[in-house]
Parts: structure tokens; C-alpha cells; sequence
């Protein structure tokens, strides 16, 4: 039996032991009426390597980036993650219990979770980052609560350019409270001009009982915010400003939301260090202004010492957690995305300063030669002018779909049609391009969109 | 050997890995993006971040974390014993095949055509898991226990309000853990905590008297953080429902159940499971998890979007699969895509190759390891209950080395010393001085004796040599840590010396 | 610059230090007039993430056993490796320094080869194994260097069943020695229905300046060699009988060569843990008795203890190797194959004695049902009648070489034509088969090569 | 913690990992193979070998070689200065790539249609190092640098025999690695050894003493041992070569000279490489290694078999790759298949991956890293020979510390203390007590920095507390081993204690 050590001679001996004469007698706990009968109705087990063959021929039905030119994003990004990345994560001692319960002996976990705060600090320009969250949209929700707390105020503006399935999300988790405080989620829409969400609008949305605005930045049409004057507004309402990033990348270019005045900075840390898997395990995280601390969900590490005055990690703040404060916690998180985190502080430190600078400067070049490609091309217009980093919107002026079936059809996955999250996008698309891209398949990506427009143009032509 | 934190070893203009070429024109950043978006540069950064990131070279970064790996202790390391953690062995297997290039490339917004083996995996593991649990549907959406567990109290909440009632009180046994009370005043409830009978579970009469038209849910949890069944399940179960509330099983602690009941058949309504604990895999210094749930036929509709269809496809040859999103009374999503996938490809793994003999067999085991170990400790630690045999777990107290003066917090710093990771402490807080057992069923009887000796060892320890018991660790990098003083002068990141404020 | 710490300022200080205004002044020891000019005439470097490509499609170009069914083994066999080896043999801890000199640092490596050395005893039969050689082959002529040495005879017998690289590396070795034991090499037939060696020949050449007998088992043509006949007649004779063992995974099932009374077993190891990497690195192994310890070639691990009476580990007999000895050395091996070693340590570990007994066990019935399909395809015949393990010769009565092309387009490696070693074999294929062919592959390669020899017999009938 | 003998952990009847399923007919052994041929099952076979192979579970595998690999120390553990052995950072990418499937799985049988990819590899590889070494050809058959001296000086024997001449000795300098004779012998030599001059050298005039027609060879290690770069060498090649000889150049330390010079431009005939320690390929404990060779015009035609072939295939599109067989003059086969070809993946890796102006950086950051070393310490520790800039390596001495008692063992032992692998001690012989440090370009100057303040500290020790040197290390899990001890009472292998003889 895989994984079972004990042979049956073994298997007496503790049951003697254990004051059993029969596995069975330490069964009769259990309901006798409601004993499985036989086996679970499942497929028989197998060897090792029958389940290898098995999942490479299961893996093998999917189609993974390398077999195909992919310009998809929308808060899911293919980066290159450095090889060291996965030998280190890899290393079996940090795969550890969900909680680093005994400091003496997690020493390496908790100064990885102390260095991987600080790396978020200084991205977001923060004062104090968690350990991590799930993911960007639970982070986003966890960041609204949040700021529900803080601020005593039920109400939320949610622009319409932050990422859909969050906002989904921020309305699941909102959604039963008590105080109905889902009903106050507030939609703000972007400027169709510029792909940014419309200024204006979050002034006039500003209420009283308006506890935070929330940003992303870039947002999902990969457009920068301009945050700087939100936060003034939000600021001057008592409101605080959320500001969600979900491409990190672009950090090693744009100013910090930090410095730009956001009060919570949440988002999606997947691209330093994690691949896709299709959408999970991701990285959410969470970093705020000091005076928030109390108030914020999941882990903290902070830095003390032993009793030999040695420099040691340990977990603190813990009174704000569940197995502590139970149903008077600031979330529910326990387990979190630790070996995620770690991959992510892994490739923070490969970079480095510079290399993160370069890494933004390349994503950026390339989703620019990409968009002058494209631009180009006769039927295909871009429809925002406001800055993007590494993804932006066109606009086909037909239905993407089949478009993108044919582009398919020449190993091309063309970005993601709009349609599917704003019905008054339904000719656009959302195209990525990441340094993963190379200058090739862009420019065959442009060839093959000018042949299928040229025919979609002609036959609307004639 | 001692490792700075990785800010320390940074030599400002030092590279680690270089990102790749540059094969399109070099943009001209500014041209592109006024200056008030843009990080600043140069100089005047350095001195707000000094550096923003350290700048090391790969092979600084690469013993950096092999050192600091060298401080942690994994399952691979040692014994593990952590109660309520199920910290078995972590098949190696699991991670080659999360890593196989068709599993971890995948865009969560490709075509379904494109991942029709991802789709179909997740379906089926689906189905197994409900094939375990005995449950009508599963999701696999939740990203840990306690995001399950959000997400069963969603859906009972909606349930009720389509129903048309208002319930809004949860009622959650003390020995339950942390996340539940958390889950369910995040979900909107209220919390009545029930006390345990004097066996350790729960009793019909507790549940009689609290079970009012208040009353949403039950939560549960079976086997409980004593390690023991709620023998009374089915009856609890009947009362509950009878008034019109619901049955939640934490389901955290299945690994004592597979092949041997199905919780669904005991009359549970929503239950939600730790792919990371009873379906094996690493969870390193705190997760990643996955947290699916299932759920009985009333509350399927609930479930979150999107779901997961399977179709004999008519174009297509056999079947073929693809999420479904119009489902109207859904709670929504918990998270965006679809779930931890990377975790479902292990949990997907281990249950193949053990099969369910395999997992009745998991079970089986872990429940006699849990009560060798029960049997063999009983005469030199109090065991506060010991009425039947237990389950994956057992939990002991320190009441017996009262007069020695050591408690519970030392024995488990003494068993460092010994090599093993010591159990989970203090918790559940029904039990003083809780010391919480969970063998797991990969451990070999052996390593189980070398716990029992040093337990015991550590018993005379504590009669003869209180004082070593009181400074235990020795064998570690650090001694005991100051955990008080992380908390009154909090640094929470590193900081540059000149730099550093009261706060760091 | 990859992997080189130095900042240009850093570079600076340091020369300073170094007594030098420049790197040049570091550099005028060597001959100004030989310097390179330029650059070396190589690719320019690149980026992790392009090499990573590059080396991926080079690999495509190759194809893996993943993408057909290869009935290949002639020495080098494919198993599946459980995934723990890799997993155990990736740790960055074991990758030291060709000779662990400072055993204080060393234990592992050091306990590791001391076990290697305990199984390869206890696989062969045999008293002593050393730590690793190169391969099978270099292992075999170290083995009869090594009996030239202990029975101070020139003379070698061979069998032709003995693999015919290893043939060829053993008189590489002799060659040029200047005793010319080259010339004494005498190969010693097999016997044409029985496929194993012709003990009758063995006996007549046995004369009295032979140091050793070499046999294959199971021989080049996967055939057992009665080795206990030879191992008495050899004795008699005062000469010692080597075995070579190739595929190792017949330990589960045959007697041990030790019991069979060899004297000094060689052999390859690659069968446990080790892929095929095309032809290396695999490893080469050596055991012998316990008179012959002196005479051995390369490492050996002994157990000792430290100064406070521990159980420790640590190089010892060091006076046979080149370091201490230099031209007297027992070898001039140096670096050996620890790697390799410890992989196979791994996997023969997670196999365990019942283990490597079903494995064996479920090879031989792999090659017994591929025999038994392929026998009875009209035109297919075996040739030899005593019993085989894995593998297995065929004669096609027909050139091998257009039916193995015509398998190929079918995605069938169908074995080795063996004309390539053996002239008189030119209508001859080897096959083997081990457990990572499936029934269904087995069965698809004999209805394919029944198609094939159909029309084959049908143009020759004709 | 103790981790026994694996043998020790066995217990009969339990089970690793299972070999795959038994899909065909489970064949009757032993109507397929007589007795005479079987291992003996069962109960007699149990009495013999107790157990033949130790039967542990995966995890207990796992920890017995996760602790094993506790006691060990890598590169990514730590500085690792251990003298011409270039233990530098072995890059994980190498890694990866040397396990990618089409690699790995490929049979060396296989069609040469199958295997394009690695035959290409394996050509380009071969056109880098002729171009990096200034060589004619190279193979890349040799399993190490020692296989690659026994190749080299083959070839130049059955040269001299193709020419009808009798040369029987090989000239080496006294500071060659012991490898340099032991090959020599094994190729039919007879050794000579050639004393160095006072500047750690080769004379001119010694070599002019010693080449007579019966030297076949002079084979000399350039840099030599000492760190040092041979400066007559284009003189004495002339000289050699005039009285008939070959230069056979050992060229394990071609770390220091790549981009520099070639070596064939020197006057070398032959040359080996250690592609596992300068193109950085982890070597655990013992290799593997690969160890290509280099020759001149005159050797080329007695090259080993195979050689890789490439033409402009008519019928293929492009080039096309082949293994040559016919070549009448060579000394024939080294190994069977085709090399320690995983090695050449990632050897092929590095080169690309650091291009020629990286080649070039990392010998000259070798340089500049020995050089810096040698300058800071050797006020420190006697540095024998100092006249001009060392290469790779520097070589220091314990004549200074004689007043102490101490001695360079001590020194090396205490380092370890200090978390820092000893360099390399007491070679070259030509050095009392030597301590041969060669740091590699990829540490850092921290780690440089650190290094020499220990190797500072340890001096001071020497001096107060010479009984710390002599009883160090303290912080390893065994103190110094008796290693007379382990030749006066083999112990080779594990045995049950009830069978142990004397010699186990
Ligand atoms: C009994 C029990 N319930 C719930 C949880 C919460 O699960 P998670 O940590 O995955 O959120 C845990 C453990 O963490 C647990 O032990
Ligand atoms: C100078 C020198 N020559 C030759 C060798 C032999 O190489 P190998 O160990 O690869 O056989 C070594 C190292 O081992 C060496 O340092």
C-alpha cells in the first residue's frame, strides 16, 4: 500500500498494544448503521508509474504557453521564473506545517515571510505588509472589510475598470453581511476616452458613508490610474483609497501607490516567481499604512530576539487572528499562500533593484511594439489614450470571437474578448504581452490579424 | 551559521539573474508615461530606498534561502506530530506531476478547448470527492479550510433567505477551531458556543436546548479536535434539521474517515475539506491550501460560480467539459479563475494511486497510530478522555506534571531537542495544558516508539531536571524567542539602521 | 555578466588590494604574444529564459522514449525511476567536491557510499565493492587489469557474448601496455543454439597464462552464461572469473555471480535510478572478494569512528589510489560517478528486497510475452534455446534494417539489427523489453512486425 | 540526529515504492529458468542475506537521505575554496535543461534520425572547445580529466608506434596531480619526474636535461598546481617538440585562461578538460564528470570512435548530424556509447549561456578573486612562492605557524568552524603543509572578505589557543575520524552484528 509503512506483523503488534484485537474495535466509535459497505466507488489504485503516464497524457490534453503564442493577461501574467526559483521552493524544509507554531524551528520560515514583507513595503510603498492572502480578489475583499472597519462607514465605490471577477468577489463576501452593507457597493464607471475610471464621477459618488474607493492600477485594461487625485478626494471625504494591483511587474516602473497616497495596497503577486496553473495557487497580498495594522487580516512576522539576545523571527500581532480571537478576528484566514510568497520573494531577490526596473522596462517595450503593430492594422483601433503598461484594449469593430478562432487556428491565442465582463465592449479585446513574447510571435500575431481583418473587412466591404 | 536578512548582503549595482533580451525597440519610458506615474529614478530613490530591492547575485540568493532552509524543520526532516495539522509524508510524485508543463503553463482565460485535461481532472476529482464525503456536489473553488468553510456559510445564508427565513445564530462546540467562529461572523452569523459533554463530544441534550428557529446552522467537527467522533452525529443531525437548520461538518480532520463513513450519510449538509491536509500536499510555513466543499441536494444551487459541466460532446469525439456561469442563485466567486488548481493536480494524484482500498486503508492507520500512541503514553501523560478508542488523534494534558513546575510549552521545547517536532499545544482549550497528537498514518511504528521514549524521557526530565525542560530548545538555531517584545517594539520589516523609526 | 558577483567598483577596490592598477597587470604572466585577440569565436551569451528555449528545442529534435515504443537495451536499459530519487539527489548538499577530503563535512556523502558499497556486496555476492567507476565498460578492463595484477598472468579469455563495446574499451585499455597483454586477448565463442558462452572453448584455451575469464550475465544476447562450469574449470586453472553484469535488475531473480563463484563481479548500475542520457553519465560498479581488496581500483568507504568513540565514515585504503601512489596506483580513476551512485542507492532503497525481486519478476514476464508474440509470427525465429532474462535475439531471415525503418514510421523502435557487431548475426535483431513497455505496446510492435514480415515473406515468396 | 545504517531501519515485509503493474501473464519463474540460475527465495536466502536489501517505506527513504544530506556541505551551502577543484556555483538552469525528456529518455542505440538534437549538441560542443583550447579536434568521449590523460596519452603512444618509434617515458613536473603518473603508467609509461624551478616552475634547462629520445611525452598541468602559469611554456613546447616529444597539458585548470589564451596556440599537443569543474557541473561526492580532449593535427586521426560527423544532407533539409565508425587509426573505444553526455548538456549550457566576453570575465574574476586572497592573507601565512601575480589558485604554507604546533590540518579543520569548507591541504608535496585556496569567480567579496578574516582569526588562535586548532572542528556532527582505524579493522560494508567477521 503506497505511503503505509507498517507490515502486518506490525500491524498485530500495535493493535495488541493499542488494546485491540482487531482493527475493527477501534472502528466501533463509528455509526455501525452508516459503515461504508464495501469500497469507495473509486478507480482502483496504481503504481507510480502508471499515474505518471496517466497525468502526463491528462497535461498533454491541455495546450501550455510553449505550444502556442498566448497574449492573455487580464490578472493572470506568463513571466519567465528563474530556474532558481523552483530548486529553492522546492527544498522540502519549508514545507512545514500552515503555521510556524514553533519559532525555534522555523527560524528560515519566518525571516523568508520578514524579507518577503519588507519586498512588498518597498514595492507598494507601504509601512507594514501581511504575510499574504489567498489571492488578488480575496485580498481586495479582505481590504474593503478592512477599510469597513476602520472607518465605521458602509459604503464602497468599486471602479468599473477594477478586474470583474474581483468585484464579483468583493460582492460574494459582502454580500450576506447583516448590515447589508452589500447593497452599498457603488460602481464607478471609467472614461471611455481614456480608460481610466472617471475621476468626476468618484467626487460626486463620494458621500458621507463612503468608507473607500477602490482602484486598480493598471487597471484591467491595463490603463494607469490616476491616483494621485482620488486620494486627495477620498482623502478630504475621511474616505481612505484601495489601490489593487494585479500585474506587480509594473512596479519597477510606476511610482508607488504608496507615495501616490493609497492607505491599503492589495492585488496578485503571481507574476513574481508563480506560474499560471490555470489560475491557482496565486498570491494575494496586503499592505497598509501603519496606523492600520490592528485592523489588518492574516500573518505578521516581526523581528525580536531569544533569550540570548540572538536576532530571531516570530509571528506577532497574533490577537488579531482567529485561533486567538475567534469570531471577533479581522478575518477567517488561516492557512495562506506561504510557498507561493516564498517563490515570489525568490525571484525579488534574483532581480533585484535594477532587474525589476529592466523587467517593467522590457514588459513595456514589448506590449508597445505590440500595440504599434496592431494599431496599424486597418479595422483595429485602439480606443483609450490614456498610458498602458503591459496590456491594452482594441477595439475590432466586429464580434472577436470568430476572429480569434482563426487566429487559433495558426497557434495564436489573440487576448481575451471583453464581451464576456462588459456587454458595451463587445468588439474588444484585451491583448498582453509580457517578455515571455517574443518579437517573432508578435509580429506573427500582427501578420495573422491583418489577413483576418483584411477578410473580415472585405466581406463587410462588399 | 548565521544569515543576515538579504537587505544586508546587497552591493548596490550587483546583478542576480538578468530578465531577457531585448528583441523590440528599447522604449523611451518617459515618452510613454508622464512623469507623475513614474517611480523615481536615480539618485533621489536610493535614499528613499536604499535599495528598493537588495541586490545580490544568484548564488547569495541560493544559499541565502539553503540556510535559511537549514533552520526550518519539515515532514521530511522529522516526525511531525502536529495535531489537527495531518503533516504525513508529501508524495514526492505529487510534485512532479503539479509540475508537468501542460498543468502549470495554462491561462486560466484560454479557450476551453485548450485545457480540456485540466477540466476533466477537476470534474473528476469532484466526483471523487464527493464519492468520499458522501455529498450530492463539490465545489473546488475555496482556497483553504477556512474559505470553504466561508463559503458553506454563504451558501446556508442564501439557502435560508430563498427559503424566506431569518436565522442568523451558528452553533460551534468549544472545542472547535478558531476559523470556524471567524468564518461564520464573516458570513454574517452570530456564534453560540456549545460546551462538550464529558466524554469529549458533543451531547443531544446541549443541542436540544440551543437548537432554536434562530438557529442557521451546526458546525461541527468530526472527528473533533479531541480526536474523537461525535458518536451522536445522526441524532444531532436529525434535531438540527427537524428545526429547520443545517448541519456544517468541518471536514479538516477526513483523514480518519475515508472508506470507513461517509459524512453525508450521517445527515451532514455542507462540509468542507483540506486538500492540503488528508489529500497530502506541502503546505509550506502556511499553505497554499484548497478548500472544497461539498454539499447536500438543497443547497447545490448555491454553489459558486463557475461550475464545472461535462457533456458527450456531438462534434467533439466523447466527452467534453466547460465551466458553466449562468447559475442564478449562486453565491458568486470566492476568488477569481477557478480554484488551486496546482493543488488539485496532487490531490487528483494521491487519490489515483491510492485508490480506495489505498484510502481506507490511510485512515485505518492513522486511527491506530493515533491510538498506539494513546495507549503506550496514557500511564506517564494525563489523558483527560479516554472513554472509546480515538480517532486520527489523541490529546493529553500537563495536569500530571503540575508539580514539577514544567508545563506543556516545556515538554514540547524538550521534545525539540529529541529531534521531533512537537505536537500542537494548548489547543483545543477545553483541555489544560492540550497536548495534541496526530501521528498520521506514514509514520512507521518505529519513529512512533522514538516519540514514546522521548515523551517518556521527558517525563523523567521533568521530575529530575525541571530546569532543562524550562530551557529547552538547545539544538536549534535560536533559543526560546521573545515573543512579547516583537510585539511592544514591532519591526516588521527591515529596515536601514538610519532609517529606522520607533515603529521599526 | 551570469554567476559574477562583482560590481565594477567592487572590481576596482579589489585590484587595489591586489597590488594592481588593472586586470592586465594580473595577466603579464601569460605571453603577450599568445594572447586571444578579440573575442573567443563563440555564440554571444544570453539570458537564462533564451537559453532555456534554445535547449528546449534541441531537445525536440531528439525523440524521447515518451514518443515511441523502443525495444532498445544492449547495455544501456530504461526503468522507471521512482520520482523520490530525483527528488533526493537534487539536494544541492550533495553536490561537493569530487573527493570528500574532509570527512567532518562529508558524512553524508560518506554514509551514502558506504551503503552503495553494502548493496553492491550484497547484489553481487561478492565481499568488497568500491565506491563507483565510470561505466560498465571501463569497469570490465579495470577488472582484468586487476586480475593481470593478482595472478601476474598476461592472458585474457573474453567471451563474444560479453558486450562488444566493452570488448573494445577492455583492448583500448590493454593496447598499449607494454607487456602487449593486447595481444592476449583471446575471444572465446558462443555457442550458436544455445546463445551462451562455449564452455567447451573456454576449457581448451584455459592455459596456463591466463589470468581471467570474462563472461557476460545475462549476456549481450540477454542469454545466462553457466557460470558455475566456468567458475570451477577457471579455478582449476588458477584463473580468476570476472563478471559482467549489465543489467542489474536481474539481481532480483538470478543467483548472485558470488554464489556462482566469480571473483571479481563489474558491471553497470545505470538499470537503478539513472536515466539513459544517451549513453552516460551511467555507472560502473565493482565488487570482489576479500583477498583482492588491495588490488582494487578507485575509492573505498570504510567505517570508523570519531574521537569521542561515534560511529563515523571516511575514505580509507587510499594507498591503492593515484593521489598517494601516483604512477603505482591500482588505477588513475580520480573523479568516479558518486552521483549516479547515489541515485541508484535511492532507488534500490525505495525498491527493497521485495521489491527488486517483483521488478525483475515483471521484466522477465515483459520479455516472455514479447518473445512469445513475436515467435510466433511466421518467419520471426529465436535462434537460442538456453533461457533469457530481458532480452532476446531474432532472427528475421531477411536484412533487419528496411523493417526496423518501416517500424520506425509506425513509432516502433523494434531493437538492435546486430549485424553492426556480429557479421555472422546480420539477419538478427535484439530486442528487449523491460516494465516500461505496456501490453499494448508490446502487442502493436508484434502486429506491426507480423504486418511487415507478411509482405516481407510474400516479396520474397514471389 | 542520528541516522543509522539503512539496514538498520529495515523491516522484513515492508514495502518502498511497488514496481509497476504485472499487465501481461505473470510468468511461472521457474519453468522459464532452471534452479541452477535462480537466487534462492525465501526463508535460506533470509539467513544469508538478512535481508539482501534493506526494506524501509518512501518516507523513511526520504529522511534517511535528507538527514545524510544534513551532514554534507555544497556550494549552495557555503565559500568553498578546495584547491584545483574549481568548485564553483553550479547553475540551476543547468539542471533544468540537462533534464529535459529529450535528453534524458534517449537511447544511445537509437537511430541517429532520433537524436539530431544531441548529436548537434555534442558537434557544437566540440567546435567551443577547440575554439576556448586553440585545439584541432576534440572528443568528448572521456568520462573525467583522468580518462581524458589515459586518451590523450594513448593516442600519442600509438602515434609514436605509427611512426616506428620507441619512446617509453613521460616527463612530469613534481607538482602534478597524482592522476598525471597513475595515467602514464596505465598508458605503458614509465614516469619521470621533473623537479620544479624556484619560482614554482618548469626550467627550461630541466627540460632540456630531461628530453632525450626516449621521452615520449612531457606532460604538465598549466596552471600548474601552484596556482601558478607555466611562463616558458611556449619555449619549452619548442624544445620538445624539437627532440620529438609531445606536450601533453593537463588542463584541469583551464578556469583561469579562457579568452585569454589557447592553449594550442602555445605549443600544446593534447589537452584534457574537466568540463565538471571549469564548465560547472555539480560533481556529488565523487562525479560524474566528463574529461574531452583536445589534440593537435598530428593526433586527430587516433581520436576514439565515434567521432560526430556533420553534413549538408541532400536528402534532409539543412544539416544533418552522424556518429563516423571507420576510423582505421584510432585508439578505439574509451567507454561504451558516446560519453558522459548529460554532463555536455549542461557544460554546452553554460558555454552559451555566458557567451565569450562572459568566458573571458569569469577566468579573469578567477584571477582577480586568488590574487586578492593572496595579497590580504599572505602577511598572514607564509606564501611560498610570490613573484609574480598567481592565476586561479594561490598556495600558502604552515612554516609560520611551526612556533605554534600547529599545523595546516588544524587550520583547515578549525575553518570549519567558521562555516567555510577547507581549501585544498598538503598538495602540491612540493609545499610544506600547503594550504592551496582557490575561491572561483562566482564568490563574492564578502564571502572573500569573510574567508580572510577567519583564515586571520584562526592565526590568532594559533597563537592563544593552539588546543581549539587541534581539537577542531566543534561544530560538525562527528569530531575528526580515526582513519587508521578504519584501514586497521575494514569495515566495507554493512553486516547484521551476529555475522560480522573481522573484516567487517
Ligand atoms: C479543524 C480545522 N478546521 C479548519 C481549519 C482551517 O483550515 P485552513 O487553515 O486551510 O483555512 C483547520 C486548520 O487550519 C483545522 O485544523
Ligand atoms: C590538476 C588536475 N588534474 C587532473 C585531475 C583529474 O581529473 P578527474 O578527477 O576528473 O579524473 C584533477 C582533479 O581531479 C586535477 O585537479
Amino acid at each position: 500500500m503506497p505511503y503505509i509503512p507498517h507490515t502486518e506483523a506490525e500491524v498485530s503488534e500495535m493493535l495488541k498494544s493499542a488494546g485491540a484485537d482487531s482493527m475493527e474495535e477501534l472502528l466501533t466509535c463509528l455509526p455501525a448503521d452508516y459503515r461504508v459497505e464495501g469500497s469507495l466507488r473509486l478507480p482502483a489504485g496504481m503504481s507510480e508509474m502508471a499515474l505518471k503516464e496517466e497525468m502526463a497524457s491528462m497535461a498533454s490534453m491541455n495546450c501550455g504557453s510553449g505550444e502556442r503564442s498566448v497574449f492573455l493577461g487580464a490578472g493572470a501574467y506568463a513571466h519567465y521564473i528563474p530556474s532558481a526559483v523552483d530548486h529553492i521552493v522546492s527544498r522540502s524544509e519549508f514545507f512545514t506545517a500552515y503555521t510556524p507554531y514553533q519559532p525555534e524551528l522555523s527560524q528560515g520560515t519566518l525571516q523568508a515571510v520578514f524579507e518577503y514583507q519588507s519586498f512588498v513595503c518597498r514595492l507598494t510603498g507601504m509601512d507594514v505588509s501581511n504575510a499574504s492572502l489567498y489571492d488578488g480578489a480575496s485580498a481586495t475583499a479582505e481590504a474593503v472589510l478592512m477599510a469597513g472597519r476602520i472607518t465605521r462607514r458602509p459604503g464602497v465605490l468599486l471602479s468599473r475598470a477594477l478586474h470583474p471577477e474581483y468585484r464579483e468577489v468583493v460582492s460574494t463576501y459582502l454580500g450576506s453581511l447583516p448590515e447589508s452593507t452589500g447593497e452599498s457597493i457603488k460602481e464607478i464607471p471609467y472614461c471611455p476616452n481614456l480608460g481610466s475610471t472617471f475621476v468626476e464621477a468618484v467626487k460626486t459618488a463620494l458621500t458621507g458613508d463612503i468608507a473607500c474607493v477602490v482602484l486598480q492600477h493598471p487597471n484591467f485594461f491595463g490603463t494607469l490610474e490616476e491616483l494621485e487625485e482620488v486620494a486627495e478626494v477620498a482623502h478630504a471625504n475621511g474616505s481612505l483609497l484601495v489601490v489593487v494591483v494585479n500585474e506587480p511587474v509594473s512596479f519597477g516602473l510606476l511610482k508607488s501607490p504608496g507615495e501616490a497616497g493609497a492607505d491599503i495596497v492589495v492585488g496578485e503577486n503571481q507574476s513574481f516567481g508563480n506560474a499560471l496553473n490555470y489560475g491557482g495557487p496565486h498570491l494575494g497580498f496586503m499592505s497598509a499604512r501603519e496606523k492600520f495594522l490592528r485592523q489588518m487580516p492574516g500573518r505578521l512576522v516581526g523581528e525580536t530576539v531569544d533569550t540570548e539576545g540572538r536576532r530571531a523571527f516570530c509571528l506577532t500581532f497574533a490577537t488579531r487572528e482567529q485561533h486567538i480571537r475567534r469570531e471577533r478576528a479581522t478575518s477567517n484566514i488561516c492557512t495562506n499562500h506561504g510557498l507561493t510568497a516564498l517563490a515570489a520573494s525568490v525571484h525579488l531577490a534574483l532581480l533585484g533593484e535594477a532587474g525589476l526596473r529592466e523587467l517593467a522596462h522590457l514588459n513595456l517595450s514589448k506590449a508597445t511594439y505590440l500595440k504599434e503593430r496592431l494599431k496599424s492594422i486597418e479595422g483595429v483601433n485602439l480606443i483609450f489614450s490614456s498610458p498602458t503598461f503591459n496590456e491594452f484594449v482594441l477595439c475590432l469593430g466586429t464580434d472577436p470571437e470568430p476572429v480569434l478562432k482563426v487566429l487559433l487556428e495558426k497557434g495564436i491565442v489573440g487576448g481575451l474578448a471583453l464581451g464576456r465582463f462588459y456587454p458595451e465592449l463587445r468588439e474588444h479585446l484585451l491583448v498582453t504581452a509580457t517578455e515571455i513574447n517574443s518579437r517573432t510571435e508578435i509580429d506573427n500575431f500582427a501578420d495573422a490579424l491583418g489577413t483576418v481583418m483584411a477578410s473580415v473587412l472585405g466581406v463587410t466591404g462588399t | 551559521m548565521e544569515e543576515p536578512v538579504l537587505f544586508e548582503r546587497s552591493v548596490s549595482g550587483r546583478r542576480g539573474v538578468s530578465p531577457a533580451e531585448h528583441d523590440v525597440p528599447v522604449t523611451d519610458v518617459s515618452a510613454l508615461i508622464p512623469e507623475r506615474f513614474l517611480r523615481s529614478q536615480g539618485e533621489e530613490a536610493e535614499t528613499t530606498y536604499d535599495p528598493m530591492l537588495p541586490e545580490v547575485s544568484e548564488l547569495e540568493v541560493v544559499r541565502h534561502y539553503t540556510r535559511l532552509s537549514q533552520w526550518n524543520f519539515g515532514v521530511d526532516t522529522g516526525f511531525y506530530p502536529l495535531g489537527s495539522c495531518t503533516m504525513k509524508y508529501n508524495p514526492k510524485i505529487n510534485e512532479d506531476i503539479a509540475r508537468l508543463d501542460g498543468f502549470t503553463t495554462i491561462h486560466p482565460y484560454l479557450d476551453e478547448s485548450l485545457t480540456q485535461g485540466a477540466l476533466k481532472l477537476m470534474y473528476e476529482l469532484e466526483g471523487y470527492l464527493a464519492e468520499i464525503t458522501g455529498m450530492e456536489a463539490i465545489t473546488l473553488q475555496p482556497s483553504a479550510g477556512a474559505h470553504g468553510e466561508l463559503c458553506g456559510l454563504l451558501m446556508i445564508s442564501k439557502c435560508l433567505k430563498a427559503r424566506g427565513e431569518h436565522r442568523t445564530k451558528v452553533l460551534i462546540p468549544d472545542t472547535a477551531h478558531g476559523t470556524n467562529p471567524a468564518s461564520s461572523h464573516l458570513a454574517g452569523f452570530k456564534v453560540v458556543q456549545i460546551e462538550s459533554g464529558a466524554d469529549g463530544c458533543i451531547t443531544l441534550d446541549s443541542i436540544k436546548e440551543a437548537m432554536d428557529t434562530d438557529v442557521a446552522a451546526l458546525m461541527l467537527t468530526n472527528p473533533n479536535t479531541l480526536g474523537l467522533f461525535e458518536h451522536d452525529i445522526v441524532e444531532i443531525a436529525e434535531i438540527v434539521h427537524e428545526r429547520g437548520g443545517f448541519v456544517f461538518c468541518d471536514g479538516a480532520n477526513m483523514n480518519a474517515l475515508m472508506g470507513l463513513v461517509r459524512l453525508g450519510e450521517l445527515g451532514v449538509d455542507v462540509v468542507q475539506l483540506n486538500l492540503h491536509k488528508t489529500f497530502s500536499t506541502p503546505h509550506g510555513g502556511g499553505g497554499p491550501g484548497s478548500g472544497p466543499v461539498g454539499v447536500g441536494a438543497e443547497l447545490a444551487p448555491y454553489l459558486p460560480t463557475p461550475r464545472i459541466k461535462k457533456e458527450s460532446g456531438i462534434k467533439r469525439e466523447g466527452e467534453s467539459y466547460s465551466f458553466e456561469y449562468d447559475r442564478p442563485d449562486s453565491i458568486g466567486r470566492l476568488k477569481a479563475f477557478y480554484g488551486n488548481f496546482a493543488i488539485m493536480v496532487r490531490a487528483y494524484g494521491y487519490i489515483r494511486r491510492c485508490g480506495p482500498v489505498g484510502l481506507r486503508r490511510v485512515s485505518e492507520t492513522a486511527i491506530l497510530n493515533a491510538n498506539y500512541i494513546k495507549q503506550r503514553l496514557k500511564s506517564t501523560f494525563d489523558l483527560p478522555y479516554d472513554d472509546k478508542p480515538c480517532m486520527h488523534e489523541a490529546v493529553f494534558s500537563d495536569t500530571g506534571l503540575k508539580e514539577t513546575g514544567v508545563n506543556t510549552m516545556d515538554v514540547a521545547k524538550r521534545l525539540i531537542d529529541y529531534g521531533i517536532h512537537p505536537p500542537t499545544v494548548y489547543f483545543p482549550m477545553v483541555v489544560g495544558g492540550a497536548i495534541m497528537v496526530e501521528p498520521t498514518e506514514t509514520e512507521s511504528k518505529a519513529e512512533l516508539d522514538d516519540f514514546i521514549a522521548a515523551m517518556e524521557a521527558i517525563a523523567e526530565e521533568a521530575k529530575e531536571k525541571p530546569e532543562l525542560l524550562r530551557n529547552a530548545p538547545f539544538t536549534t538555531k535560536v533559543s526560546r524567542v521573545d515573543e512579547t517584545r516583537a510585539a511592544r517594539v514591532p519591526k516588521l520589516k527591515w529596515m536601514p539602521k538610519d532609517h529606522m523609526t520607533a515603529f521599526d
